[in-house]
């Protein structure tokens, strides 16, 4: 099959380039694209937020930086963005064994870093050496290890490559996904020396840095922009056998705000915008055809945005949010509280509409896990009050919540200035619970200040938080819901789990980590959802949805709901219009 | 206001000697000139009324009155340069034939340094302290003339020769700062001659220059009218000064014209105020009293005694920090008896101030003793004080009177406010000051009535030893006479002892008991003021010669 | 006579404006936290005098507005439904002067209409009414650094001005150190030790007060420049002869000399303070939700979305500058007539 | 010479301390660090953060930390930045020049056009010129340099007159001479935006310095002199009143590095805005430091050259003594 492809694609020989590198191709797996087949050549510039901090994939943990390197460097399994499930990338393919912890790899054969070395199951054995090093701390590392042992790699021949797992792991291949392979003809002096962390940082010149990704690293100019171009070596082809990536340039420019994102867009400077707000996003619908982009609502995210309670239990010196923690532990307050709010209203005036009233941390945007059986939660004042009734609170003569000591009910709601949106939401959850006579104070403060009271000292009331889950899998998410889970956020470090509802969770999502088949996994996390949705240790408020625009001649543009939600498939984009011109 | 003035100018007028028709030959004539000044609280203050006057071609025009009475803007509106709150009300500026007041800002800018130039007061101040002296000459003519650089430096060159510098070279590369304000009045007198202007309009140019700068900068004027055949108007409150050089004499009173002709005609008018202008030692012969006999004999013990005091001020470069000494005082040695006047005399840089300084405290001798007689020595601070020379800056302007006059027993904490308040008008009455104006602002008062402020404010602090600072030298010579004579009334009320600095002689005979003629910081002579004007030191010479120049034969300087 | 009439012009402008300010329960038709959630991004409310049927009512009046289908913003008015402006009517209760609770309202309209005279904010919160409030918030606060920035830069100034010496080189090196290090720290480690329930409004004048605090070092150097020149007048050599203290000097003398220049710096300050909330909010400072202050509200105007679709969202950013010109021209005004006073009085 | 040189030096020395210690202290006191976000992930491990924390150091105590600060200073090393990984100053440098590149010229057209407008408003105090001006400054002084970066971006936006950010095209090509007009190009609107919003307090001094020195005799004697208007202002009344607009250019150096930041942010200018204020979030110790010492180092060279400057225009200090 691949060979039929490979002919054809010789048949084709366009490219100079291509034919020099012809005689290798018979020994060469190169992965043949299902994408619309598009036309070479172009350059395709994006916004970046900021710089990246380093590219060097053993120690970049920003996104920015991780963004980049992805578009230079491969995994070997990756995870399609539009279809949310694995694929082959290095790895030609795998085989699970049994029980799930072996996990054997087939690279492809006769690929080429984009300097034109060979790449081999060396390089991969060398890549997961320096992940695994405990010494250099690499964010790698901490997601290879399952249950607190790392995974063991062995080299079977100079093709294969064998991972054991420690125990069963639901999602064994999901974990491969943007773990770069590096090249160990140039990195191993460096690691050998204990300098790799130093090594590829922003000074190091663009040739000395290389990978199998479809672009390679052309320029850096401090910042202003990065400019990466197209890497001859790729190894993937389209359907008319064409080597991929179509565009000759990818351009990253630097600009640091998201409203100058915006102009710049606008302006026809960029012609992706990625992660676009409601607000901009309806501010810029109008400008569509007379600029000539166009704006896509990709659906759901999967960043869910929740009201949280401190229900931490080491509280005591602080007597003011020890004393509020009755309420906040009661489960009726709880669903009180999420009762009062109106979501639909954050939905229609925080976003536009273009959001979802969310029931549990899993978004509709995940298509494989999405809980459809639990009902969104509906606003209802008098359902609220019902709520409080029960719990034995009541309401004073001008109107104030009292609970059953005859103390008005009043709490702050820690908020993070630094997002717009739930500094908005925290602005209306104050008027809602106004009306049924709860006095929320929002308190904006710097992120930082914040994550370190609510993970640190345990000294707030509430707080409005997001988080975006990093894949679609349940997985990503068990240290939060887990009890002893490092992010478990309304009640860090416990020892055992305070409430029955919270032991079960525990057992069902570690039951889950272990099961492989998909339909009994699905079941467990049901439950969990289910959960959620009753206990609300996390009331869950909206997820908005991916929001981005291209320039409409911009072909295979596929916006996805994971990260990297436009240029995850930069190596299929290209120009409609003739090549060169954007 | 006053018809008496009026039916007498005109008179004069009529009986010009020459009998010319008075537009004809008139160069600069006013008529009907007005000035109002806008207060900041909306009133009105009327500065000159319906003033007449005319300058002739190559006359002087003196314009003779105290201060106040409204000449120096006499001086500023002919070259309409009031400030923003001043208004000329009515009349017309004739300068050969056309009114000033109706040229546009070109016209009269030609007009300006060109036909008319003027001298102000201060030359420390009228010069650009930023600027070289050559520069802001060679700006005057430049504005003026089509000159190329090399002729307005060369043109520059030979009128800073004329006007009496040796070097016009290194004048002209200097800065204000760097020369003496009788080398700046001069300077100022070449910017505005450059141009070769028909009338020069000077306003008080000698007041704030010592008595020998002052007698040489008259001799200039003097030497330059016979040359360039220029016509003047000399703005001054000294009448000494206008004998050898006016024609004409105007006398302005509180804005009026109150009379106007030569000294003589005037001098001849059966009109007090002129004469007291004119002659005001007649007013003295008033206030006055007779002075006394020296009178040693009131202690034994000297009550002020200055033993071998050397004083030098260290100047410091900015950059490099180096020193500069300048020697102030050497080897200073006198003494002084209780209730005796001292008069100290010099010229400016004599070292007289830094004298008075070190004796009221202010400055630390580096060498020698100051030491007093012993039962003052006990007694504590305010035995001394100073009374500086310009009143205006020695009293805190925000202070009203009674807040000035108090501040001493303030400080002390001595009295209650009750008493501080009664102790206050007991003072102003003591100075001849209606105590009804305690609570005005100081510097509503005018220049005498300050140095009187200041007087009854040394008062308060109960001293025994003042030291007038060129107290009187800033003040129109009737006011002189009338603090002199305050002063030796307290003297004699309060048994105080005086020390007298002035570069002036006015008056000397009369007030001090002894003379100390300073030069270079030392002391050159020490004598009665009656022998000291036989003197034949230089020095003492040319103090006394230049205070001769300086005043009206009818003045008396020596006895 | 032009002098004081402008004077008197500006005062009695400033006046206004602060009582107006004072008295925002009042002057304000709506309370500043009210969402009206159905009425976002209004724009003004458009007041008319002649109805739809081409009727000219002396009375002015508004009519019903509702948002149209399926729009953002596009609010239509209903002709059916017009309701006169009254003056004197019952609303949302407030503290007038923060003292007494009160429901009367200077103006407004009868429900279901809403008279937002500048437009509403993205909850449907009445610009107006919250930029009335929002300036209580913000004048006080800015007027609060102002002073505590000049108080302290008044007296560190003329102590280091009067004392010379070592005193005088210490204070003028510690304010060449506030002015160099920047204090976003400061005031990140200040919220961190406030507690969370303290009241917003408290909370955000106490950093704006402590970033007054912090700003002593400019003043402090103009005003050592006048008191060093003060130091040399004649009057307070003299009052020095009498035996004066430096404190005595130091109140008596040289302090009333820095009053125009103090004044000056105030002008420019209160700006200064009050714009100040803009960057606090990027740390995290600035006045919590829902109080209005001037700065927030610039904020809000200050983003791609707001600046391209609701105009009338930046109408916040220029409120503040009629007042700042007042200031301006008080502080001109004083100055002209401090000097006035002494150039007439020494022109004679 | 050498004595003030090195008494200046001191200063400065004695400055650049207190600056760097107080920072330490207030960065110590500010709630989190570096690695306070990468908790909330959840993906990075507390033994790893632990680790990480140790490796740069951050584990150990606030003395200890600040004086081997000093001492690596003492050796040219001004501290690593974390999020980097790399030497502050290898960071910070390429974009100060970026900085300086826009700020200085922004100084220096400020200077030259408040000076003639603060002039020009003197000399004709009390009419509609001086009262357009005073309204003027306080318009400009009530807006913020946000919302003019803003405005401008728009403006751009909708004209295409100018680009809307950034400091070059992409696709230049050509000489020396084509790549500056380019920057220059780039370089309007931002400049624009920070002259506009750093005018207001300029023209307010000029305005105020020139009233005194125009009210003062020597002007009036000058003008008495029939001197043109014209040389009346600017070479007589100008220099003048340099004495104090010096001493404010000289403090207004230190924005050079500091005041154009958000401007920076807005109009995507690769100096040292985006990365300074990212890294002041993500408490970048060295990597702040580095600017806040940087810009500490401008008010110095700034007050220094203000001195200079005093000593070249004004003859009473040059030629005291």
């Amino acid at each position: 099959m691949i060979r039929s492809r490979l002919l054809s694609f010789r048949l084709a020989g366009l490219l100079v380039l291509c034919s020099l590198v012809a005689g290798a191709h018979a020994q060469q797996d190169l992965l043949v694209s299902t994408a619309e087949s598009g036309i070479p050549g172009g350059k395709l510039v994006a916004a970046l937020r900021s710089e990246p901090r380093s590219f060097n994939p053993v120690t970049a943990d920003d996104q920015v930086s991780v963004g980049i390197i992805s578009r230079v460097m491969a995994d070997l399994v990756h995870i399609n963005r539009a279809t949310q499930s694995t694929e082959p990338a290095l790895a030609r393919s795998w085989t699970v064994s049994k029980d799930g912890t072996v996990f054997t790899v087939k690279l492809r054969r006769g690929l080429k870093f984009s300097d034109g070395a060979p790449f081999n199951a060396d390089d991969v054995i060398f890549s997961f050496k320096v992940y695994l090093d405990e010494k250099l701390h690499s964010p790698h590392r901490d997601l290879l290890m399952v249950a607190g042992k790392p995974l063991r790699v062995e080299k079977l021949d100079s093709w294969t490559v064998r991972f054991t797992f420690p125990s069963p792991y639901a999602t064994l291949e999901r974990v491969f996904d943007t773990v770069p392979m590096l090249p160990r003809h140039l990195l191993e002096k460096d690691y050998l020396e204990g300098k790799i962390d130093q090594a590829w940082g922003l000074n190091t010149p663009p040739d000395k840095i290389v990978g199998l990704g479809p672009f390679r690293l052309k320029q850096f100019v401090p910042g202003e922009r990065i400019v990466l171009e197209r890497n001859p070596y790729y190894w993937k082809v389209d359907s008319k056998g064409q080597k991929l990536p179509y565009l000759d340039e990818l351009t990253f420019l630097i600009v640091p705000s998201q409203d100058a994102q915006v102009v710049r867009f606008e302006a026809g400077d960029t012609q992706v915008i990625s992660g676009l707000s409601a607000d901009n996003f309806v501010a810029l619908e109008p400008q569509q055809n007379s600029r000539h982009f166009k704006l896509y609502d990709a659906g759901p995210s999967l960043e869910y945005n929740f009201l949280m309670f401190n229900l931490n239990d080491d509280t005591q010196a602080n007597a003011e949010v020890a004393g509020k923690q009755q309420w906040f532990r009661d489960v009726r307050f709880r669903q009180a509280v999420s009762a009062a709010i109106d979501r639909a209203a954050i939905v229609r005036l925080v976003y536009h509409g273009r959001a979802t009233i969310l029931s549990t941390h899993i978004t509709p945007g995940n298509k494989l896990w999405f809980n459809k059986a639990i009902k969104p939660p509906v606003h209802s004042t008098d359902k609220a009050k019902e709520l409080f009734k029960s719990a034995g609170f009541s309401w004073n003569s001008s109107g104030k919540l009292l609970d059953r000591a005859g103390q008005p009910v009043e709490f702050t709601i820690l908020v993070s200035s630094s997002n717009a949106q739930r500094s908005q939401m925290a602005t209306m959850l104050q008027e809602d619970l106004k009306q049924v006579g709860i006095t929320a104070r929002a308190v904006p403060m710097e992120s930082r200040a914040a994550i370190n009271r609510v993970l640190g000292s345990h000294d707030y009331d509430a707080t409005i938080m997001g988080i975006a889950s990093g894949d679609i899998d349940p997985t990503s998410d068990t240290n939060v819901f887990m009890s002893n889970g490092q992010t478990h956020l309304w009640h860090l470090g416990e020892e055992t789990p305070a409430t029955p509802w919270e032991a079960e969770m525990d057992r069902v999502l570690q039951k889950q980590l272990v099961t492989l088949n998909y339909q009994q996994r699905r079941k467990l996390y049901d439950r969990v959802q289910e959960i959620e949705a009753e206990e609300l240790p996390l009331i869950y408020l909206v997820t908005p949805d991916v929001l981005v625009g291209a320039q409409e001649t911009l072909g295979n543009f596929r916006p996805a709901v994971l990260e990297q939600y436009t240029l995850w498939n930069a190596d299929e984009l290209f120009w409609r219009t003739p090549a060169g011109k954007r | 206001m006053n018809p008496g003035g009026r039916t007498l100018t005109s008179g004069i007028a009529a009986s010009r000697p020459d009998g010319a028709s008075p537009s004809a030959a008139a160069l600069l004539r006013l008529a009907d000139f007005s000035i109002d000044y806008l207060g900041s609280d909306g009133e009105v203050v009327s500065a000159l009324r319906n003033v007449e006057l005319e300058i002739r071609e190559g006359e002087v025009l003196g314009v003779l009155g105290e201060s106040g009475s409204g000449k120096s803007s006499l001086s500023n509106a002919i070259l309409r340069l009031l400030p923003p709150n001043g208004r000329i009300t009515s009349g017309r500026i004739e300068y050969r034939g056309k009114d000033l007041l109706a040229l546009s800002q070109s016209e009269l800018r030609q007009v300006r340094g060109a036909g008319i130039a003027l001298i102000s007061q201060e030359p420390a101040l009228a010069l650009n302290p930023v600027l070289t002296i050559g520069r802001q000459i060679i700006d005057v003519l430049r504005a003026h003339r089509r000159v190329s650089k090399e002729q307005a430096m060369e043109q520059t060159r030979a009128m800073l020769r004329e006007i009496g510098f040796p070097d016009p070279d290194r004048i002209s590369r200097a800065y204000p700062h760097q020369l003496s304000g009788g080398q700046r009045q001069r300077a100022a007198i070449a910017q505005s001659l450059i141009c070769e202007p028909s009338l020069l309009v000077a306003d008080e140019p000698l007041s704030s220059l010592d008595t020998i700068t002052q007698a040489e900068i008259l001799e200039l004027l003097q030497k330059l009218k016979g040359e360039l055949n220029l016509s003047m108007m000399f703005i001054t409150h000294n009448a000494g000064v206008l004998s050898s050089l006016a024609e004409r004499v105007a006398v302005i009173e509180n804005g009026q014209m109150r009379a106007c002709g030569t000294l003589d005609e005037l001098s001849s008018l059966d009109d007090a105020y002129v004469r007291g202008l004119i002659f005001p030692e007649k007013d003295l012969g008033r206030v006055l009293v007779q002075p006394q006999e020296p009178n040693w004999s009131v202690t034994e013990e000297p009550f002020l005694r200055l033993r071998n005091v050397s004083k030098h001020f260290i100047q410091r470069h900015i950059f490099s920090r180096r020193k500069f000494a300048v020697q102030a005082l050497q080897a200073i040695d006198f003494e002084i008896r209780e209730g005796s006047t001292i008069a100290v005399i010099g010229r400016s840089g004599s070292g007289k101030t830094t004298l008075a300084r070190c004796i009221a405290g202010f400055e630390t001798p580096d060498s020698g003793e100051v030491s007093f007689a012993a039962e003052v020595a006990n007694q504590s601070r305010g035995v001394v004080q100073l009374i500086f020379q310009d009143a205006g800056s020695a009293l805190n302007p925000r202070f009203t009177a009674a807040d000035a006059i108090a501040e001493p027993l303030v400080i002390a904490r001595q009295a209650s406010p009750d008493q501080r308040s009664q102790r206050v008008r007991q003072f102003m009455e003591e100075v001849g000051l209606d105590p009804s104006w305690a609570s005005r602002i100081v510097i509503e008062f005018s220049g005498g009535q300050r140095q009187r402020i200041a007087i009854a404010r040394a008062l308060a602090a109960s001293p025994r030893l003042l030291i007038l600072d060129e107290s009187l030298s800033g003040l129109d010579l009737p006011i002189q006479a009338q603090i002199l004579g305050l002063l030796m009334d307290l003297q004699s009320r309060h048994g105080l002892t005086y020390l007298h600095i002035t570069h002036d002689l006015n008056f000397l005979s009369r007030f001090a008991d002894e003379v100390i003629v300073m030069d270079d910081g030392r002391i050159v002579e020490r004598n009665t003021p009656a022998v000291l004007f036989q003197s034949t030191h230089p020095a003492t010479r040319s103090l006394i010669e230049a205070s001769e120049r300086l005043h009206a034969p009818g003045l008396e300087v020596a006895q | 006579m032009r002098q004081r009439g402008k004077f008197m012009f500006v005062v009695s402008a400033l006046v206004a404006v602060h009582l107006l300010v004072l008295f925002a329960g009042f002057v304000a038709p709506y309370d500043y936290a009210t969402q009206d959630r159905d009425h976002a991004y209004v724009h003004p409310t458009r007041v008319h005098l002649m109805d739809c049927a081409g009727r000219f009512h002396l009375r002015p009046f508004v009519y019903v507005t509702s948002l149209q289908e399926g729009a953002l913003s596009d609010y239509r008015e209903d002709c059916s439904q017009p309701a006169p402006i009254r003056f004197f009517t019952r609303g949302d209760e407030y503290l007038l002067a923060g003292l007494i609770p009160s429901q009367l309202h200077l103006f407004g309209v009868a429900s279901p209409a809403r008279l937002y005279l500048l437009g509403t904010d993205e909850f449907g919160r009445d610009q107006f009414s919250r930029i009335v409030y929002g300036g209580e918030v913000s004048l006080f606060a800015g007027l609060l650094a102002a002073l505590l920035a000049l108080v302290i830069g008044v007296l560190a100034g003329s102590i280091a001005g009067a004392s010379g010496g070592w005193v005088d080189e210490t204070i003028m090196r510690v304010s060449e150190l506030f002015m160099a290090v920047p204090w976003f720290y400061l005031l990140l480690a200040l919220r961190a030790v406030l507690p969370l329930k303290m009241d917003p409004v408290s909370a955000f004048i106490l950093v704006v007060g402590v970033i007054g605090v912090l700003n002593w070092g400019q003043p402090a150097r103009l005003v050592r420049g006048v008191v060093l020149s003060g130091r040399e007048q004649n009057f307070v050599q003299a009052a020095r002869g009498f035996g004066a203290g430096r404190l005595y000097i130091l109140k008596r003398h040289l302090l009333p000399m820095t009053f125009s220049l103090a004044l000056t710096q105030m002008a420019v300050l209160v700006p200064r303070f009050i714009l100040a909330e803009v960057l606090l909010s990027f740390l995290g400072l600035g006045i919590g939700e829902p109080f209005p202050s001037w700065g927030n509200m610039i904020n809000e105007a200050q983003q791609y979305h707001v600046l391209v679709s609701y105009w009338w969202m930046i109408l916040p950013a220029l409120v503040p500058v009629p007042v700042f010109l007042g200031y301006h021209g008080l502080a001109d005004a004083l100055r002209e007539k401090l000097q006035s006073q002494v150039r007439f009085r020494g022109d004679k | 010479m050498i004595r003030y040189m090195l008494r200046r030096f001191g200063h400065a020395l004695l400055l650049l301390v207190g600056v760097s210690l107080l920072l330490f202290i207030l960065m110590e006191a500010a709630p989190g660090d570096f690695f306070s976000e990468a908790r909330l992930s959840g993906e990075i491990s507390p033994q790893t953060l632990h680790a990480l924390r140790a490796q740069y150091g951050l584990d150990q105590p606030l003395p200890v930390r600040y004086l081997k600060w000093v001492s690596s200073a003492m050796h040219g090393d001004f501290g690593y930045s974390v999020a980097y990984n790399m030497p502050a100053s290898t960071l910070l440098l390429p974009r100060a020049r970026n900085t300086l590149l826009l700020t200085v010229p922004c100084l220096l057209i400020s200077w030259l056009l408040a000076v003639p407008l603060g002039v020009l408003a003197a000399s004709r105090r009390g009419g509609w010129i001086d009262r357009v001006y005073s309204g003027g400054t306080s318009a400009l002084l009530g807006l913020h340099d946000l919302l003019l970066a803003l405005l401008a971006l728009l403006f751009a936006l909708r004209t295409g007159a100018f680009p809307a950010g950034g400091m070059a095209s992409l696709d230049v090509t050509g000489g020396l001479w084509v790549h500056w007009k380019d920057i220059g190009w780039h370089m309007v609107l931002p400049a624009a935006v920070l002259i506009v919003g750093s005018l207001a307090p300029i023209l307010r001094h000029v305005r105020s310095t020139m009233l005194d020195v125009l009210d003062s005799p020597y002007m009036r004697a000058a003008e008495g002199h029939g001197i043109n208007r014209f040389t009346l202002l600017f070479r007589h009344a100008l220099p003048a009143a340099a004495n104090p607009l010096i001493s404010l250019f000289g403090l207004s150096t230190a924005l050079l590095i500091g005041g154009s930041l958000l401007v920076e942010v807005v109009m995507s200018w690769p100096g040292l805005g985006p990365m300074v204020l990212e890294a002041i979030l993500a408490r970048d110790m060295f990597l702040v430091l580095g600017a806040v010492l940087l810009s500490t180092l401008f008010l110095i060279v700034g007050n220094l050259l203000a001195d200079l400057l005093l000593y070249a225009f004004d003859p009473r200090i040059r030629t005291e003594a």
